[in-house]
């Protein structure tokens, strides 16, 4: 994969942390471990994957685990594993921010270095963020603003688990967007597909259905965004009528994009994403970093990144595929 | 039924019988019809239109297959939870098959899925028949045990609906007048399963078995063989109902068939499946099952919200039973009136 | 046969029988039973994995341990109970999320946190009021009413948060849940579950009422005829059920200062595993609540051993099947050896 | 047909574990005869009906069907030979129709592969209309009455064209109008030229309508008689076959004030203004037929059951209806007639069995433990004699005599003013029957009034002080025990109240 970098700015305060080793122990080698919203899932499969191939370079130990479910509470076996086995820093992309903090809170003060991607939490050092809440927002809006032209029109969002706060993020901030800058355009309703490949099946068909009127569908999520896709082209009817775009894998959405069914979506490369989550975690267990605001540091390839506000790290602005490129990438 | 009346009218005991046997079936379609009409007449596309009506026919075909074998188990006074793993195992082993199997025939696939879901059943099947284990812990031990083996061997892998030959993949939504091949295949399983349940005596052995075990010894019933067909029956269908997921969803991770054991009883019993044994019909699981299945895909349309479904469904399934209970006492008080009578 | 009997018995009594208090000697008693393998196994467990697994010999694996578990050791208490009467509970998991549905939202509504939390408990009540009446009163199968109270729980609890998580909850409160219990390697929470398993316990083992419980789970129609309230027991059992499974439900969305409708998901499932395999027989009649505490002790331990040993949830997940098949495979093939023996040594017992 | 006798047994043994169920058993049917077969309970007539329809195996001797020595291995085999059995426990699938009922294992099939329900239809109304019986082909077995049950069981029957019909106590709850239909069909079955057997112990129907009588007593034959030819003293002597004083350690005592009073009990369908009393000291004992309703009364009196009208007191304080639980805080104590369902937990010790009914009593301030109930159980089991090493023998463990031991001090141990006894020897030995008779000899003798529900004339004629005959939920009469004969007891019992009251001795 091609980098499809630029760097975030701005700063703030980070989260000051011991150097201690901690009493949890373990080797004196530098170690992550990531642990994904759950097994089984392609985006995470493809985001850890980045986050191996960085932890080689850098030298350190590398290990994924996760839960096979996506409840509140099932990641916190995975966090307190990681701080009894003394590792030096956690990537996590958590299902409940909330739900984890207590034990992400034990492991920085065990001296762990913690570093959120794909989805905040209260409790880390850094927060990888795959692009900025605005990011996401404009490029949703914009490929769909000018799809529609300028009469507007009524269009809804599909989104993956109704709690997953970076989505729910993404969705407020589309909804401002259109409501400030594309008063034509009006979003009839918001629906959760769940992460699950035939509830969102089964929402876009719903959404598309009971909206007679709708223009497009944006699917912040891509799960969402690959089963609007889906239905759309087993429903002729509706291909021409409703246009579909959001946050998708290209691999899940060549066919798509192949067939005209889309003609454009957006993401940025979840393989980069964890490549810049490990190289993160290993500048702030260097101390290179503390997630202050202002702090930088080279992550491999991808170049030089400056920690943001909020300790925020943005991997980039939204790229677009089209026909063009969709077949270039292998997430 | 008009039988000829060579035989003067007798007590009345079929027509309570008859009618609330046939309340249950005709009540679920009435329900079923009911809920279309309202939803369609709020929003016409829901039936009126091309993907409204494919989807409406199509999405309850998973759900009609898994509750078919959960039905047949219960029958025999049994429980089958496993049915969600066995799907998923299913599903992720046909996709692979395509994957990896140069051109390998669609028919080869599906023998290959049903047959690994009878594997699976066969397990249960034997545990429970010979161990004399009750049925629900053995199947939620291999509740677990099937999806762990998912999990380790899939991992975060999935299917890629290119993996898949797009003969395979037409045919979740090819259409034969209209109607969803997918249904017309399931329906013909319905069909066989139904006619086997209603009309050969070895289905009715099962129901036998489950109505009165010990009558069923008395008479001779091999407890053990009808235990095991019925668990295998179960797990074949589960792996059945794994390749119409692939088919529709045209995708398959580990995580598919979570939570598919409590629909499936939920849907055998709106369909009338009583949870002791012994009674209800493969046509009113098929019924509830399409009823479920349309609930889930009804309510979103009608404006409820989509957080607000599981609740309504639980309703349903409380009210099923509940509903189910009153039948059978008045029932059985009115057979006891006429036996008093006579 | 009755030729021999005939004569002697009716006139001359025989000498004043002894008899021993307990047929076996202590340790078969004690040892030969599926609690005990597991408690031994739980031992096993924690011995070796001491010793070959890294990082285990810590306070903080048994600290956390506990408070990953705690949830399905406090709700299996009185699972058991309703199991050892023949009936089932698949909803505690459902009324887990449904209470801490009601109380995260009469929290967030502006009542008092105490106040909150006896709603979220009493919510949780009156499920089992519903599951009591529906299996004791209607005469509904246990196992039917409460698959569809497991749905319709979960439903509203939902429906009622929507895609909103209440978390502001006061942080004093959900540290002090996860707080060590003075100076010992195990949480707060651990003293609740000793408290409600010395009360169930107590309640199972040692009172009147516990012995009606055992007696309708071994024959309902002989406990009516003792006159064990059976129906009134029942309905206690459902109601106190899910009274607990209500006051977990608000440990729960403390303990992870989070209120959402899916708190609890799957939770069933796991309470029904640890008591099974804690040698409960899941056709009445027959366990202890030490063995349905040591049952949910080692699911818990496996899986803190498996995840520090590095082995992955699928593994775990397989394992727990395995061992849950074979602990009812083990007691019922030992069940038809010690049918074998008995009816042999009872066959020479009249021979002779 | 052959010279052979349709059916032949010859020495038939069977045993179960440790009890011998059939010593040694003969039995020879003609074809075109209704033979009777006849024995106290428990002498092994049902498991000699199971050996021959193929449910149970024999452990020796021969058995052949028209000559030919057979060896059936399932139930199939011996439907298959001809031999159709209506079994004592029905055994009707209750969620089938009647129809199906019938037909269940080889139902009709039409052409295109279903079940041919109009023929099944047809033909079950066709043999129902025979047998007199119109029942409706369509409605379901559950809630049947026994009597249609029966006719059902007899249908499949006739259906399957068999050649050996075996009823196992037909009659055994049938009232008197479905007696005589089931006799009749009887007949026409024998003059068809079946052969029958037939198990009864009501001697008149068996009289009245058997050509001959085999009697059997504790598993093995004793002799056939041709009817005409033998009276009923003389079944009766070969079914006994010992003299029955004995057993019956009857003590004299002297009846006190009433201690159970029951007032115009009524529960519709089942008993009907139900009312007498039982005295201190007094052994009143409840005589009747199987199915009489006996137990039922007795049932709704302790409180299991539910009645609809009339009222039960104890010691002049009425007692609650369906709350056993207070009926024990009055002092009544019952002993129900299914031991192993009703009266033990068989999973369970010897000591938690007889500390049941005492848990409440037995606890300090609201518990309970092992040791507390140790010293109550010790008490009972060493004076009943129970035979077990160990207080925590399980039930099951235990001989059937031992469990009735245990049973009896479980509600002894409860103290009761009045103690009710329901078949309290039913399978027991002889031996350990005469110590349960003087056990409640000796219990009356201490002033606890006990009310015997017992089918077995010798212990009702043997223990009571007064009879009081049940038939068809109704006391149909009461004999003191000066007066109480076999033959008036009897008579009470199968024929309608107010026939012919006082048949004196
Ligand atoms: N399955 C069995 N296991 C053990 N013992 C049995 C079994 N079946 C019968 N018996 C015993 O065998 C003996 C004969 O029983 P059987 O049922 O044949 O008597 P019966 O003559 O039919 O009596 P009744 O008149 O009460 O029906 C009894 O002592 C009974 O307890
Ligand atoms: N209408 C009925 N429906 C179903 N079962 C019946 C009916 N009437 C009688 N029975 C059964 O027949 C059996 C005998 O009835 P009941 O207990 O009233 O008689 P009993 O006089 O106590 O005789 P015994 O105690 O000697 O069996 C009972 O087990 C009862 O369940
Ligand atoms: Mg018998
Ligand atoms: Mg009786």
């Amino acid at each position: 994969a091609t980098a499809l970098l630029l760097t975030g700015c701005a700063g703030g305060s980070g989260t000051a942390s011991s150097t201690d080793g901690g009493s949890a122990g373990g080797g004196g080698d530098s170690s992550i471990t990531v642990i994904p919203k759950s097994l089984g899932n392609k985006y995470f499969e493809a985001s850890d994957k980045g986050a191996a191939a960085a932890a080689d370079e850098l030298g350190m130990t590398f290990k994924e685990v996760g839960p096979t479910a996506t409840g509140s509470a099932d990641q916190v076996p995975f966090i307190q594993t990681a701080i009894q086995t003394g590792q030096k820093a956690i990537a996590i992309a958590a299902n409940d921010p909330t739900a984890v903090c207590n034990d992400l809170s034990q492991a920085q003060s065990q001296g762990v270095k913690v570093v959120a991607y794909d989805t905040d939490t209260d409790c880390r050092d850094v927060f990888v963020n795959q692009a900025t809440v605005d990011g996401v927002a404009e490029g949703l809006v914009k490929l769909t603003a000018d799809h529609l032209g300028d009469e507007g029109g009524t269009i809804a969002i599909l989104s993956g688990g109704a709690n997953a706060a970076n989505l729910n993020a993404w969705v407020d901030a589309i909804q401002a967007l259109i409501k400030k800058d594309h008063p034509k355009i009006t979003v009839a309703k918001v629906a959760y597909g769940d992460d699950v490949d035939e509830k969102a099946y089964q929402e876009a068909q719903g959404l598309m259905q009971s909206i007679p009127d709708l223009k497009a569908i944006i699917a912040p999520d891509t799960v969402s965004v690959k089963e609007a896709a889906h239905y759309l082209s087993d429903t002729p009817e509706y291909q021409g009528k409703v246009w579909v775009t959001g946050l998708g894998l290209p691999s899940e959405m060549k066919d798509y994009v192949d067939s005209g069914i889309v003609e454009q979506f957006g993401l940025w490369n979840p393989e980069d994403l964890g490549y810049l989550a490990s190289y993160a975690a290993d500048a702030l267990i260097k101390g290179d970093i503390t997630g202050k605001e202002g702090d930088t540091f080279t992550a491999g390839k991808l170049g030089d990144y400056t920690v943001g506000a909020d300790g925020e790290i943005v991997l980039g602005p939204l790229f677009v595929f089209n026909k063009d490129n969709v077949g270039d990438f292998s997430f | 039924m008009s039988v000829t009346h060579t035989v003067p009218p007798i007590e009345t005991g079929r027509s309570g019988l008859q009618k609330l046997l046939r309340a249950r079936e005709s009540g679920l379609v009435v329900l079923i019809v009911a809920l279309i009409a309202v939803t369609a007449a709020i929003q016409p596309t829901f039936l009126f239109s091309d993907g409204g009506w494919r989807e409406l026919l199509r999405q309850p075909t998973i759900l009609i297959l898994i509750a078919l074998g959960e039905a047949i188990v219960i029958i025999t006074r049994n429980i089958d939870l496993s049915i969600g793993s066995i799907l998923c195992l299913s599903t992720y082993t046909s996709g692979w098959l395509f994957a990896n199997v140069e051109g390998i025939p669609i028919v080869l696939v599906v023998l290959i899925g049903v047959a690994l879901g009878a594997f699976l059943g066969l397990i249960n099947g034997l545990l429970v028949a010979f161990l004399r284990v009750p049925s629900l812990v053995i199947t939620l031990g291999t509740l677990y045990a099937y999806r762990g083996i998912a999990i380790l061997w899939i991992g975060p892998h999935f299917i890629r609906s290119s993996w898949l030959p797009p003969e395979f993949r037409a045919l979740g939504t090819m259409q034969w007048v209209g109607i969803p091949v997918l249904l017309l295949l399931v329906l013909i399983v319905v069909l066989i399963v139904g006619w086997f349940m209603t009309s050969r005596r070895a289905g009715r052995d099962l129901y036998a078995l489950g109505s009165n075990p010990e009558a069923a010894k008395l008479f001779g019933l091999s407890e053990r063989r009808l235990t095991l067909n019925a668990f295998v029956t179960s797990g074949a269908l589960a792996g059945l109902g794994g390749l119409v997921y692939l088919s529709i969803y045209a995708t398959g991770d580990a995580r598919v068939g979570t939570g598919y054991e409590l629909e499936a009883v939920a849907a055998a019993v709106v369909g009338g499946v009583a949870i002791v044994g012994g009674s209800g019909t493969i046509w009113g699981v098929a019924l509830g099952a399409f009823f479920l299945a349309t609930i889930s895909s009804a309510l979103p349309v009608l404006g409820v919200p989509s957080l607000w479904q599981q609740a309504i469904v639980g309703i349903f399934i409380v009210g099923a039973i509940l509903l189910d209970r009153v039948l059978f006492l008045s029932r059985t008080r009115r057979a006891k009136r006429k036996g008093s009578e006579s | 046969m009755s030729q021999t009997t005939l004569a002697p018995s009716a006139s001359s009594p025989a000498p004043e029988r002894q008899y021993l208090k307990h047929g076996k000697p202590l340790w078969r008693r004690g040892l030969l039973r599926t609690e005990s393998a597991i408690i031994l196994a739980v031992v096993l467990l924690v011995v070796i994995a001491t010793f070959t697994v890294p990082f285990f010999a810590q306070p903080y694996t048994y600290q956390t341990m506990i408070l990953n578990a705690a949830p399905v050791l406090l709700m299996l208490l009185p699972v058991t109970l309703i199991i050892i009467t023949g009936d089932i509970d698949l909803s505690v998991g459902s009324v887990l999320g449904f209470s801490s549905a009601i109380f995260g939202l009469a929290f967030q509504a502006g009542v008092p946190i105490g106040v909150a939390a006896v709603l979220g408990v009493l919510a949780g009540g009156l499920v089992g009021v519903l599951n009591g009446v529906l299996v004791t009163i209607v005469g509904l199968p246990s196992l039917a009413v409460t698959i569809g109270t497991l749905a319709l729980f979960r439903g509203i609890a939902v429906g009622l948060l929507g895609t909103t998580s209440i978390t502001t909850f006061p942080t004093d409160i959900t540290r002090a849940m996860t707080a060590p219990l003075g100076g010992l390697p195990v949480p707060v929470v651990t003293l609740a579950i000793v408290i409600l398993a010395l009360v169930f316990g107590a309640l199972l083992h040692f009172t009147p009422f516990g012995r009606g419980v055992f007696a309708i789970g071994l024959s309902p129609e002989n406990a009516a005829f003792s006159g064990v309230r059976v129906n009134r027991t029942r309905l206690i059992l459902f109601v106190m059920s899910s009274l607990v499974a209500g006051a977990t439900g608000v440990y729960f969305t403390l303990q992870y200062s989070n209120a959402i409708g899916t708190n609890g998901l799957g939770f069933e499932l796991q309470v029904v595993t640890a008591i099974v395999l804690g040698g409960v027989s899941i056709w009445g009649g027959k366990g202890t609540i030490l063995g349905a505490l040591a049952g949910g002790v080692l699911i818990a331990a496996l899986n803190k051993t498996l995840q520090l040993a590095g082995i992955g949830s699928d593994t775990i997940s397989i394992v727990t099947g395995v061992a849950l098949i074979f602990s009812v495979v083990v007691a019922s093939v030992a069940g038809f050896i010690s049918r074998r023996r008995r009816s042999k040594a009872t066959a020479v017992a009249v021979g002779t | 047909m052959t010279d052979a006798p349709l059916l032949q047994l010859t020495g038939v043994s069977k045993s179960f574990g440790a009890v011998a169920a059939l010593v040694r058993a003969d039995l020879t049917l003609e074809a075109g005869s209704i033979h009777a077969l006849v024995g106290e309970n428990g002498a092994g007539k049902s498991t000699l009906v199971k050996i021959v329809g193929g449910l149970y195996q024999r452990d020796g001797g021969e058995f052949t069907l028209e000559g030919r020595s057979v060896d059936f291995h399932s139930t199939r085999d011996a439907k298959e030979a001809g031999i159709a059995v209506i079994y004592q426990e029905p055994t009707l699938f209750p969620d089938f129709t009647v129809a199906e009922n019938i037909f269940v294992g080889r139902q009709p099939y039409t052409k295109l592969g279903l079940l041919d329900r109009a023929r099944m239809r047809r033909e079950t109304r066709e043999l129902t209309q025979r047998l007199g019986v119109p029942i409706d082909p369509d409605r379901e077995a559950r809630g049947l009455s026994i009597a249609d049950q029966q006719v059902v069981e007899i249908a499949k029957s006739i259906s399957v064209g068999a050649k050996v019909i075996i009823m196992d106590e037909p009659t055994a709850a049938l009232s008197g109008v479905e007696v005589d239909r089931l006799m009749g069909i009887a007949r026409q079955l024998r003059d068809e030229g079946k052969g029958l057997i037939f198990i009864s112990h009501r001697f008149d129907e068996v009289f009245a309508l058997c050509d001959r009588i085999t009697v059997m007593r504790d598993g093995t034959y004793i002799a056939t008689n041709t009817t005409s030819e033998t009276t009923e003293d003389t079944i009766i002597r070969q079914m006994v076959g010992r003299s029955v004083e004995n057993l019956f350690p009857k003590q004299e005592t002297t009846a006190g004030a009433p201690v159970l009073e029951v007032d115009d009990l009524t529960s519709v369908g089942v008993f009907e203004n139900v009312s007498f009393s039982v005295r201190a000291g007094e052994i009143v004992c409840f005589a009747g037929l199987v199915g009489a309703g006996r137990s039922e009364i007795a049932r709704a009196v302790f409180g299991v059951d539910r009645y609809d009208s009339g009222s039960v007191r104890v010691g002049g304080s009425a007692v609650p209806a369906k709350n056993p639980a207070a009926a024990m805080r009055l002092g009544m104590g019952f002993v129900p007639e299914d031991r192993r369902k009703q009266g033990l937990a068989m999973e369970a010790g010897v000591q938690s069995n007889i500390t049941l009914a005492i848990r409440d009593r037995l606890s300090k301030f609201g518990f309970i433990t092992a040791s507390m109930e140790e010293p109550s159980a010790r008490t009972w089991a060493t004076r009943l004699q129970v035979k077990t090493h160990a207080l925590d023998t399980e039930a099951s463990m235990l001989s059937g005599g031992n469990q009735q031991k245990v049973v009896l001090g479980k509600w002894l141990a409860t103290q009761p003013k009045i103690l009710i006894v329901d078949e309290p020897t039913r399978g027991i030995d002889v031996g350990t029957k005469s110590e349960v008779h003087r056990l409640l000899s000796e219990l009356a003798a201490t002033g606890v009034a006990v009310l015997m529900i017992s089918s077995e004339l010798p212990e009702v004629l043997g223990m009571a002080d007064r009879v009081l005959v049940v038939r068809e939920g109704r006391i149909t009469a009461e004999i003191a025990r000066a007066d109480a004969t076999p033959e008036n007891v009897m008579y009470a019992a199968t024929h309608a109240a107010g026939d012919d009251r006082e048949t004196a001795a």
